[in-house]
């Protein structure tokens, strides 16, 4: 195939899932609307496989000149995404058989989708903050579709913050896109550090995409949202979605020509997100909290990463490895995810081997050596400096722990009933998954790293990568085996509760604002507008007499003025 | 037809003539006077359009004498392009108030039927023979047969409102020949056109034509001598209210510019300023009480008072100096002001004669569902009603836009606020009744009037939306003798 | 001061004080009766004046005409109780009225006195032209060649004041005769008077407007004096006044205002409007005249007869 | 002075008394009266300034003019009576509403 | 030949309005086709002239009427994109109306004021000259208000009496301001500039001030937006006129006319007036928004909405550059295609399920789907999601604020996308995620389709003219050939 023609992969991407979104709509193929999910994402996947780096597609018709084009890091993503997308959907189709409104459910999934992909692709920033924008509305039908009180508070919550979220970018957009004179990404991150309010355009970027990655304090609506939806729109979530805001720091922050401030600041709110996930995610006995908790963690360790990129010289390879990060998180979380809908389909005949899988692709999270989470850990070490080092790699105790608490709670949803076993078409999605998660970065690991794969099957790393994991597991027992420490209760979403009560008094006082009203048009009805007075004058003049003698007054002043009393 | 052909017709005497002579003509034939005005109204129209088609290809005034003798010794009859201007509009009103009548005029009693169209002819051939006159003292007898025949169709509906009327008219007609008199006394002539050339300054000359102006304005209902005019108007027959408020105001007026931009007298400015500032209370004094009346006729005579006193802002306007260059466009204002309420008025008081006719009475409050009922009026009394406030399309905007531009340009800047305030007066009273009839509901029964009938007012109001439409031809036709030293317009 | 002067002076003080009288009297009646004597003693300043046309017309129309009208109206306020004065005015707005009607009066005298004294005219212009107007009185030459334009319009004024008058008539009273029916003793003054006065009364006036090409007189005059006769003859009794509806009154008062408007109009198509051409000008005009005595004596006799009180 | 002076002055004084009356006065018939009045004055003015060149040969113009304006006046006299009687059978008063202090208070 | 085009396209509205007066009130039928028709016909034309433009072409028809004042018809490529506007939303608005008001009275009065309404718009579109203009922007004014009172009833007629103290107050200080601007500069015509040699710069602020102030009634510029709320008793497809195709049009078309064609942006900017305008428009906007929140009545969220949306064009209008200028033109055409599918949808709600206030609408998605998509799309365009129609206006307009240094800007359409979030997503909440009430019916709710597929073209006009707003065809493209020609002459 010609590059031409490959090139074309690129817009199929986004188009064919855009139409199997629209085709799940129509007549004759809404009762099969969910057996499109899983095709939807193969042309995305197709293109992070076979189109070659740094090939462009422009469509100047399209918005203001759309351009799609993808680079390593995009690829990374996109590979990541549209396997975990066609594994959601294969998931989805027996999870949400018997579900209400699936074709609407395909619909927004679909959307949802081309938007995720469009976010991988876009080479300019119209199109890049639409197709944003797109995953961040669009997921919100998803969110919210089992119309229960929790899905559609979550819901609500998601989507003030995804309004709040997209506001930002879009203000950061204008200013980054106005200082460049130019729409296309690379030329944008290029002339940001030049920009007249460099610190302002940063914050409003980070904001927007720190939303939608869950950066600590903005990550409220994650740990209600991902519960909410259903498992496989969950997986999508936690697993593809939050990456467009990773892949925007990625995209749009300007490596290594930041403001130096900007990256400490960055490193420090990824630090403080990665500790206070794991910190609240304990307290959460909810298990798909729980997860939601630990992505936020672990974005915080990517946002930590990227924000290294910042500084000067950063490490070279400091954001392909976020990327690498961000790969093996995804698909791993996305496994997690799924399972935990496997488990809940599972009898105790089945459980335990379905909890050595989980338990395996957890801990690989935290970095257990051989999984693909050591590997990305591994990858990403190189970016920090001293302190920050320690601290990310404390950070995996963390994660070690929590997901520790994961198994603990999503093993008590175990299937009761002794025969239960998990249907295929959830099982395998699933396996597939974890196998993706385990597998796929021993694929990529050198593309990414540019190091060997023997690399991290050194001693020092396969120790540096066991030992925060036995740490957690070690203080896992003595906290729960030995100090008997019951987590408190910590509502989910934490900062939800306060900043809720913030936003309704606010609404509160916008409500109170006072129409503002001129007296105008109101007039005729009062008869009383001439005054009474006017009517008297009337009738003064009608007066034969009066008039008679204005008149005489007149002839005498009309006289005196022409001349006549000179 | 050539002009030369045209000239070889007497249209100018014509146009006195056959209205005189339809009303000797009616006089004896009693109600049956109704089928001799109908007959004779299009040839008066048309011997008018051809008038007017004569001076605009003579492209100059057309003079004569009458019995052959030059004045000063006789009397000349001229009709320049104002005059052309008055006697068209007023073929037009006078025809569609003939139509109107004739079609239903069985509404009035005996007298009336058989008075009306001697007055109606009079009414129009004193119109005329104002319009065309060259003489002060001839204009005075044309006035008194106006006035006589205005105060008896104003008798028909009210003998206060007519003897009122009458006083009004009286004092005015008294106080213009005083002012004649004083001229002859000092010029030895009456023709206003010797008068215009000899430059007349003398004190006898001045006082002359304050005297005049004095009076004049009793009869044009001015501000503050306008109170006889809106139980006359008000209470007279529709006919005859409709030209009485669109017509025999005007005559008195068009003296006033005969004797203000054609005589000329000298004049410190500051009576063109008095008037000017009558013209203003006159807008805001009429606008005000239109909106407090609750029958519609008398909102309609009390716009014609408001309506009024734009035409006088010409005198501070363009009569205080007249040779600056927007003079001439202002003073068209005026004139073009003057035509399009003529029309636009006639309009309004046809419409409202059909709502008396079609519910008997003319109560604002009992208008409700009249838009269904009589569609094509309430449409005719809108558009009028548009031409009133000086919206474009209208003739009454050309003017105003006219007036406007030569306030501004001459630094009147007050006078353009009062002029722009007057039309959202206008809106203000003229929407009220109109709102009125659009209201649904309490459906009365109203007489169903005939469409023929109802068009009449139609026509008119689209004259006066017309006017402005086809602005330029009469613009041209104003511009044919007009005495004024200004050049044309202000390009 | 030249006796004549002296005598000017009285009689301009004499109808100043009468004119007082008629406005200011308290009595109405006594003000109409003021108001003759003021109409005869303007007349006579008329003659004073040398105008002895105008004294004429002032004598017949302005003093006698008017004077009977007033009457009439004075006698029907009577019959209804509406003769009494009302006051009027404040006395403050009295007095402001005076002073205005004084400054316009002192204005007026100042302005004329102001006039050169031997002002502009066109008695030259008359002069040099009334031998081409085919009479010989030059007022007459005036009213009815040179101004004839003007003369035309006073009688349709005269016809259109009828028309007015006829208006105001009651609906069920449409078509009736005017004044109320007359009842003179047989033998009595008036009837003696009714049998005498039309053969003298119409050999007046027929002199009267021949006289008027030559000397004062003309048609308005002689018509005065016809229309007199009829009033005198109605309150005879000798005759009723005729119906309103009645066709032949109505063609006898348009008659002459449609010949004279029907000439004028003629003239214009054949070259001057009201023109008179000069060799036959003395001709037309008193044919002319005659005509127009007839139609103006119906319309003065019938506007001072009124309105329709009865029906035939 | 002459004579033609004595009556323009006359005539002056005549319109003066006139308005007077015209103005100030409420009964109708002396309205009316009022009105001949300053007529008359007028044409006595008029007349004045035809004269002024003597009694011999005055200028017919204003002559003729005031004969026609005779007419003219009772023309309107004859109406104006005529409304009066009108008005009188209407209302049963020779005044207006509003101008009769007596009736209106 | 240059002359005939124009005239064309305005007696294509302007014989049906005459003809409809006309016609009888139960011939329905040809009043339809007369209609219809007459719509299908300008977009015909249209497409020449605008073909014709696009190659160069200059129409324009000069009547005189008296010395110093003519009637100056003019295509240029401002005129064509408004004039495109107007025709396209008459077409689907007179199909919206045919059905809406299927059966009602009146309606031959109706359809002529609404095609004189149309007539109207196209002569502002057209017009040359400000005289002109204003000769159309009055004719709007009154053939506008009886739709406004149609009903009849006693709220109607307040309405309308309102809409007429504010609109003739506008007009009568316009009138004043174009008077005195020809007084010093001689006749103003829209093709360069002023030339203000002699005139005091206070003159040239008050003239700017009367003139934009008059105009900026109709835009509902505060404090002279009350009538737009008002007026939302008429009928729908009035309101869909009022809001989206003429009226409030009319006013913000003008302020840019004024602004670009009479002062000239580099002037506005001299005698520090851009400033303040786009001060007021950025309280307009944010006010709006604020009183759209506290409404329950949809249309009168919709009114306060409108308010708020109008002013983008003005504040594009109002920032001296080439880029937000382009947002201010393109969201002319963009805001009303989003507002006439709100006012469409509003009105089929109201109309066939009887829904009028935001809590009656819960479940309305299930039972009118089609409406309720299309109110959705555009209410999302309203916010400004990516990629409909709204988001093209807002990030031209943005971007080209931070372009003339009016950084500040960018905080007012923040605000006000939030604020129009906030009070749009709950409608799509409420149709799509509430159950419909008990006993609600949704059989047969949409029809007839004629009353349901207008909002539906509409709505696929604003996904359409954002996703292919590079076309050159496109409102943004038109708009960016429009300025391009203005900056780069």
């Amino acid at each position: 195939m010609s590059a031409d023609l490959l090139a074309l992969l690129l817009p199929l991407a986004i188009a064919v899932p855009l139409v199997a979104g629209l085709l799940s709509l129509l007549g004759p193929l809404r009762p099969h609307a969910l057996s499109l999910l899983p095709l939807a994402p193969v042309p995305g996947l197709l293109a992070a496989l076979l189109v070659p780096r740094h090939t462009s597609f422009e469509a100047p018709d399209l918005l203001i000149g759309v351009r799609l084009a993808l680079d390593d890091n995009g690829a990374m993503f996109l590979a990541m995404a549209s396997l975990l997308w066609i594994a959601a959907g294969f998931y989805a189709r027996s999870y949400l058989r018997r579900s209400d409104h699936q074709p609407r459910f395909a619909a927004f999934w679909c959307l949802t989708l081309a938007g995720n992909l469009g976010v991988f692709l876009a080479g300019d920033v119209a199109t890049f903050y639409a197709a944003f924008a797109c995953v961040s509305l669009a997921a919100y039908p998803l969110i919210a579709h089992e119309r229960s009180a929790e899905a559609l508070r979550a819901g609500r919550v998601y989507i003030v913050l995804a309004v709040v979220g997209e506001t930002c970018l879009l203000l950061g957009f204008m200013m980054a896109a106005t200082s460049a004179g130019s729409l296309l990404v690379p030329e944008i991150r290029q002339a940001l550090p030049g920009a007249p309010h460099p610190n302002l355009t940063i914050a409003l970027l980070l904001a927007g995409f720190g939303i939608k990655a869950g950066l600590v304090p903005l990550h409220l609506w994650l740990p209600l949202a991902h519960p909410a939806a259903p498992t496989p729109a969950s997986a999508a979530l936690s697993g593809a979605i939050v990456k467009a805001g990773i892949y925007g720091l990625i995209q749009f922050l300007p490596e290594g020509a930041g403001p130096a401030l900007w990256s400490d600041v960055i490193v420090a709110a990824g630090l403080v997100t990665a500790y206070s996930g794991v910190a609240v995610g304990l307290t959460q006995s909810h298990p798909k909290v729980v997860l939601a908790y630990s992505t936020i963690s672990q974005m915080g360790v990517i946002v930590a990463v990227i924000g290294t990129s910042l500084g000067h010289d950063p490490a070279p390879g400091t954001l392909a490895s976020a990327s690498f990060y961000a790969l093996h998180h995804g698909l791993a979380k996305g496994a997690l995810f799924l399972g935990v809908g496997v488990i809940a389909a599972s009898g105790p005949k089945v459980v335990r081997s379905v909890m050595i899988v989980m338990a395996l692709v957890g801990l690989g999270v935290a970095g257990l050596p051989l999984t693909g989470g050591a590997l990305a850990k591994l990858a990403i070490k190189g970016s920090f400096a001293a302190l920050p080092l320690h601290l990310v790699t404390l950070s995996a105790v963390g994660t070690t722990l929590l997901v520790l608490r994961f198994l603990i709670v999503v093993r008590a949803t175990a299937a009761a009933e002794p025969e239960a076993r998990p249907e295929a078409g959830l099982l395998w999605p699933w396996l597939a998954t974890a196998a993706f998660a385990l597998a796929v970065p021993w694929l990529l690991f050198a593309a990414a790293t540019g190091e060997a794969l023997s690399y991290p099957l050194k001693p020092e790393n396969l120790w540096s990568a066991l030992w925060p994991v036995l740490a957690g597991g070690i203080l896992a027992i003595v906290a729960a085996r030995v100090m008997r420490l019951e987590p408190p209760n910590v509502p989910e979403g934490d900062l939800v509760v306060p900043l809720g009560r913030l936003t309704d008094g606010l609404v509160r006082l916008v409500a109170t604002l006072p129409p503002l009203r001129l007296p105008i048009g109101g007039g005729w009805k009062r008869p009383g507008m001439v005054g009474d007075g006017l009517l008297k004058v009337e009738s003064a003049l009608t007066r034969w007499p009066a008039a008679g003698l204005v008149l005489l007054l007149f002839m005498l002043g009309a006289a005196a003025t022409s001349g006549g009393l000179r | 037809m050539t002009a030369s052909g045209l000239a070889a017709l007497p249209l100018l005497e014509l146009t006195v003539v056959l209205p005189l002579a339809g009303l000797l003509l009616a006089l004896p034939l009693g109600h049956h006077g109704a089928r001799a005005t109908l007959a004779l109204a299009p040839i008066i129209l048309l011997v008018t359009a051809l008038l007017c088609i004569e001076i605009m290809w003579s492209g100059a005034p057309i003079e004569r004498v009458a019995g052959g003798w030059d004045v000063p010794l006789g009397i000349a009859l001229r009709a320049d392009g104002i005059s052309g201007a008055f006697l068209l509009t007023t073929a037009l009103v006078a025809c569609a108030v003939a139509v109107f009548q004739a079609q239903g005029g069985q509404d009035g009693g005996a007298t009336r039927r058989s008075t009306f169209w001697p007055l109606f002819l009079a009414t129009w051939g004193a119109l005329n023979a104002v319009f065309v006159s060259g003489d002060l003292f001839n204009l005075y007898v044309a006035l008194e047969l106006l006035t006589l025949a205005a105060v008896a169709m104003v008798a028909y509906g009210s003998t206060e409102a007519a003897m009122r009327y009458l006083l009004f008219a009286l004092s005015g007609s008294l106080v213009f020949l005083l002012g004649v008199a004083l001229i002859y006394a000092g010029s030895g002539t009456f023709d206003i056109g010797l008068l215009g050339s000899a430059g007349a300054g003398d004190t006898a000359m001045t006082v002359a034509a304050a005297f005049m102006t004095a009076g004049l304005l009793a009869k044009a209902a001015l501000f503050p001598f306008h109170a006889w005019l809106p139980p006359a108007h008000g209470n007279a027959p529709t006919p005859a209210s409709a030209l009485l408020s669109a017509l025999v105001v005007k005559a008195p007026f068009f003296i006033l510019v005969r004797i203000w931009f054609d005589i000329g007298p000298e004049t410190s400015g500051v009576l063109m300023q008095l008037l000017g500032y009558l013209g203003v209370a006159a807008i805001l004094y009429g606008s005000l009480l239109a909106m407090r009346q609750e029958r519609l006729k008398l909102v309609i005579a009390y716009s014609t008072v408001a309506q009024l006193g734009y035409l006088f802002l010409v005198f501070p306007l363009a009569g205080a100096a007249q040779d600056l260059p927007w003079t001439a466009g202002t003073w068209s204002g005026a004139i073009f002001h003057a035509l399009s309420h003529a029309l636009a008025k006639a309009a309004l008081f046809l419409a409202a004669g059909i709502v008396i006719e079609a519910v008997g009475h003319d109560r604002l409050q009992g208008l409700a569902g009249l838009a269904r009922d009589l569609p094509m009026t309430v449409f005719a009394f809108g558009i009028a009603a548009v031409s009133i406030m000086g919206l474009p399309p209208s003739g009454a905007f050309i003017g105003k836009y006219l007036m406007l531009t030569g306030a501004l340009a001459g630094g009147h800047v007050f006078l353009a606020i009062v002029m722009i305030g007057g039309g959202l007066l206008a809106a203000a009273y003229l929407f009220r009744p109109l709102r009125l009839m659009l209201l649904a509901g309490e459906t009365q029964p109203a007489k169903a009037i005939a469409r023929r009938r109802q068009v009449v007012p139609l026509l008119l109001a689209l004259a006066a939306v017309g006017l402005g439409i086809a602005a330029s031809l009469p613009y041209a036709l104003l511009q044919i003798g007009r005495s004024l030293t200004a050049t044309e317009g202000i390009e | 001061m030249n006796p004549a002067l002296l005598f000017d002076v009285a009689l301009a003080a004499l109808a100043v004080v009468a004119a007082l009288s008629a406005v200011a009297g308290r009595d109405l009646f006594a003000s109409v009766a003021f108001y003759i004597v003021y109409g005869i003693l303007i007349a006579l300043a008329w003659m004073r004046l040398g105008a002895v046309d105008v004294a004429l017309a002032e004598a017949a129309i302005g003093a006698g005409l008017t004077g009977v009208l007033l009457i009439g109206a004075w006698s029907q306020l009577h019959r209804k109780g509406a003769t009494e004065t009302p006051p009027g005015p404040s006395s403050a707005a009295r007095l402001l009225a005076a002073g205005a009607s004084a400054s316009v009066a002192v204005l007026v005298a100042v302005i004329f006195v102001g006039l050169p004294a031997d002002g502009a005219g066109l008695a030259p212009a008359v002069r040099e032209n009334v031998a081409e107007s085919g009479v010989s009185n030059p007022v007459t030459a005036v009213l009815l060649n040179f101004r004839a334009y003007d003369t035309l319009m006073e009688t349709i004024v005269l016809a259109v004041a009828l028309a007015a008058v006829w208006s105001l008539t009651r609906d069920e009273l449409w078509g009736g005769i005017p004044g109320l029916r007359q009842h003179a003793r047989d033998g009595g003054v008036l009837a003696t008077f009714g049998r005498l006065l039309p053969p003298l009364g119409l050999l007046v006036g027929v002199y009267l407007v021949w006289a008027g090409s030559s000397m004062p007189g003309g048609a308005f005059q002689a018509a005065t004096v016809l229309a007199a006769v009829w009033l005198l003859l109605v309150m005879s009794g000798a005759m009723d006044e005729p119906a309103i509806g009645s066709t032949a009154i109505r063609l006898t008062i348009v008659a002459g205002p449609a010949l004279f408007l029907a000439y004028g109009t003629g003239g214009a198509f054949l070259g001057t409007f009201l023109g008179f051409p000069a060799d036959v000008a003395g001709m037309l005009i008193v044919a002319i005249e005659y005509v127009l005595t007839v139609s103006i004596a119906a319309t003065l006799a019938l506007l001072v007869a009124g309105v329709p009180r009865r029906q035939e | 002075m002459s004579t033609a002076l004595v009556y323009a002055l006359c005539g002056a004084s005549l319109v003066g008394v006139g308005l007077y009356g015209f103005i100030t006065r409420a009964h109708l018939l002396r309205r009316i009266l009022a009105f001949n009045i300053i007529g008359s004055g007028i044409f006595l003015l008029l007349g004045g300034a035809g004269s002024r060149q003597g009694a011999v040969s005055p200028d017919p113009v204003p002559q003729a003019v005031i004969i026609t304006g005779i007419v003219v006046a009772l023309s309107l006299t004859a109406l104006a009576v005529a409304l009066l009687v009108r008005l009188v059978e209407d209302t049963g008063r020779a005044t207006l509403p509003g101008e009769d202090a007596s009736r209106d208070a | 030949m240059s002359g005939i085009m124009p005239a064309l396209l305005m007696l294509c509205p302007l014989v049906p309005a005459v003809l409809t007066f006309f016609l009888r009130e139960d011939s329905h039928r040809l009043r339809n086709a007369v209609a219809i028709g007459s719509a299908l016909l300008k977009l015909a034309l249209i497409a020449v002239v605008l073909l014709g433009v696009a190659a160069g072409n200059e129409y324009e028809l000069r009547i005189p009427l008296v010395p110093g004042l003519y009637m100056l018809l003019r295509v240029d490529e401002l005129s064509l994109l408004f004039i495109t506007l107007s025709s396209f939303l008459w077409l689907v608005t007179t199909v919206y109306a045919i059905a809406y008001l299927g059966g009602h009275e009146n309606l031959s009065r109706f359809f002529g004021f609404f095609n004189l309404c149309v007539a109207a718009t196209t002569g502002i579109a057209l017009s040359g000259s400000l005289v002109t203009f204003f000769f159309f922007y009055e004719l709007l004014t009154l053939s506008t208000w009886p739709l406004v009172v149609h009903n009849g009833d006693e709220k109607s007629l307040s309405a309308g009496r309102t809409y007429l103290a504010y609109t003739m107050g506008g007009s009568a200080a316009l009138l004043l301001g174009i008077v005195w601007a020809e007084g010093v500069a001689g006749p103003v015509e829209f093709i360069a500039p002023l030339d203000f040699e002699d005139t005091g710069t206070l003159a040239q602020r008050l003239i700017f001030v009367l003139c934009v102030g008059g105009m900026g009634v109709k835009a509902a510029l505060i404090p002279l937006h009350g009538w737009l709320p008002t007026a939302m008793v008429a009928p729908a497809p009035v309101s869909a006129l009022l809001h989206a195709v003429a009226v409030v049009k009319a006013g913000a078309f003008g302020i840019i006319r004024f602004i670009h064609d009479v002062y000239g942006i580099a002037r506005v900017e001299e005698l520090a007036l851009g400033l303040p305008l786009a001060l007021i428009a950025s309280a307009t906007i944010i006010y709006g928004s604020v009183r759209a929140l506290q409404q329950t009545d949809i249309k009168r969220r919709l009114a306060f909405s409108t308010v708020s949306q109008v002013s983008y064009i003005v504040l594009g209008a109002s920032l001296a550059g080439p880029i937000a200028a382009i947002g201010g033109l393109v969201h002319l055409v963009h805001q009303g295609l989003m507002k006439v599918t709100l006012f469409f949808a509003a009105g089929a709600l109201a109309e066939r399920i009887e829904v009028r206030s935001v809590d009656q609408l819960d479940g309305a998605g299930r039972r009118m789907p089609l409406t309720m998509v299309a109110f959705s799309l555009a209410a999302l365009g309203m916010i400004g999601v990516p990629p409909l129609a709204g988001f093209m206006s807002k990030w031209f307009i943005g971007v080209g604020a931070l372009e003339a240094g009016r950084g500040w800007v960018i905080l007012v359409l923040a605000g006000s996308s939030l604020l129009n979030a906030a009070y749009f997503l709950p409608l799509i909440y409420r149709a799509w995620f509430k159950p419909a009430p008990e006993g609600a019916v949704s059989a047969g709710a949409e029809r007839p389709l004629a009353l349901i597929l207008p909002a539906v073209v509409t709505a696929i006009s604003v996904l359409g003219a954002g996703v292919l707003a590079g076309l050159w065809i496109s409102p943004l493209g038109w708009a960016t050939l429009i300025v391009e020609r203005e900056y780069l002459p």
